[in-house]
């Protein structure tokens, strides 16, 4: 097991807390740890998924502050304590 | 909650008595003083915006931001309309945290030696802030709250 | 030489406390006063241009107006800014007479409920300003001075 | 006669003064008026007029305060205590 360092936003930081921390098998991807996040809020997993089960493209992620996109993005590398961020769409300014 | 932050990134500027500024704060700023302080006989043209929470019916609203990505993304922005309009300075308050109805929220100040380019590279700067810098509204009305979204969900 | 004239022009707006302001003058003006008084919480947006004498090797301008038309002209550009891009404040100050370099030459402040208005709208007057309101400057150099070409020519 | 002020800006003040009066046989066009400041300064005149004799599309004229422009700009009316303005280009903002 390793520990990652979630960070979550806006809405999210509602559902999940600002800060936590998350337990995933090693090796781990992004997957991991968004579905981690249902033991801390299952309800608040849900709201990340889409019909299939996969993470909604509304949802933003960057591992280590790098956004990553792309349609593979879930099987993306997490490793030992990595920085993983979550928040939706932006809305500043 | 974003937690409080601030970054103040400085750079000399014209004679190098009064310096840039790319900083996200949970402080009040004073619009005409950066106005003022960005002033320099290099720059023909001085371009800023000024976005205030504005009265449409909320009793206020809460800011937070993922403050180290947000400052990071600001001086990427800074250095794009830099190298894209040939502006000369650039200066981007964003505030964080708890603000009423007539609160500044955030502003740009572009200089460069011809009009076009100060017009240019302050729209560039805010659309992409309101785009892609991880920072959220949420409204507080009479009758509760909700978060504000983003302009391209 | 350009008389001396100045011409304000008053509208109550927001709260009806500061009016904007339409003039053309041979004294300085506070960028940093017109940008806060321009400010209400009917407007999220303000976007401001200021003109000042650049550095390029000059001494400094003499700006002459024909006074009478040029305030038209203004009051006229802001109301075509308001029925075209829905801005809600105008405030426009341009000076005339003998300049230094750094020195205020034009100011514009345009307040509006979004940015995207407010900025069309700055652009707009700064643009018809140069190409139609009748100022011009004279620039001095130690070499001597030269009637500043028009942008249209 | 009849009397119609004239007022010059920029350069073309330089060549004629600000504020003048010029005498003009009735009934007038904007055409008398600009011949007319040859006898202020006929080498002014010069710079006002193209190849042809005719005033430069340049030369931007107003008429109490109203613009004229057009082909047949030169034979607009001009009446006695009219104001007639001249001026180049301009340069402000």
């Amino acid at each position: 097991m390793m520990s990652v360092r979630v960070r979550a936003f806006a809405r999210f930081r509602e559902l999940f807390g600002d800060r936590l921390e998350v337990a995933v098998s090693s090796p781990a991807m992004i997957r991991d740890v968004v579905m981690a996040l249902g033991q801390v809020n299952a309800d608040g997993l849900l709201e990340l998924l889409d019909g299939e089960g996969r993470v909604k493209n509304s949802v933003i992620i960057l591992v280590n502050r790098e956004r990553i996109t792309g349609k593979g993005r879930e099987e993306h590398p997490v490793a030992d304590g990595d920085e993983v961020a979550i928040y939706p769409p932006v809305a500043g300014g | 909650m974003a937690t409080k932050w601030q970054y103040i990134l400085q750079s000399p500027v014209g004679d190098g008595r009064v310096h840039e500024m790319i900083r996200i704060t949970r402080e009040d700023f004073d619009p005409a003083q950066l106005l003022d302080e960005a002033r320099s006989k290099e720059l023909g043209a001085l371009v800023s915006f000024l976005g205030v929470v504005r009265d449409d019916g909320i009793e206020g609203m809460d800011l937070e931001a993922y403050d180290e990505v947000a400052e990071e993304d600001l001086a990427r922005i800074k250095d794009e309309a830099i190298a894209r309009f040939g502006v000369l300075r650039v200066d981007i308050v964003h505030r964080v945290g708890m603000l009423a109805v007539g609160d500044n929220i955030v502003m740009i100040v572009v200089g460069a030696p011809h009009r076009k380019a100060a017009f240019q590279g302050c729209e560039f700067i805010i659309d992409r802030i309101k785009e892609s810098v991880p920072i959220w509204k949420k409204e507080y009305t009479a009758d509760g709250s909700r978060w504000v979204p983003g302009e391209h969900d």
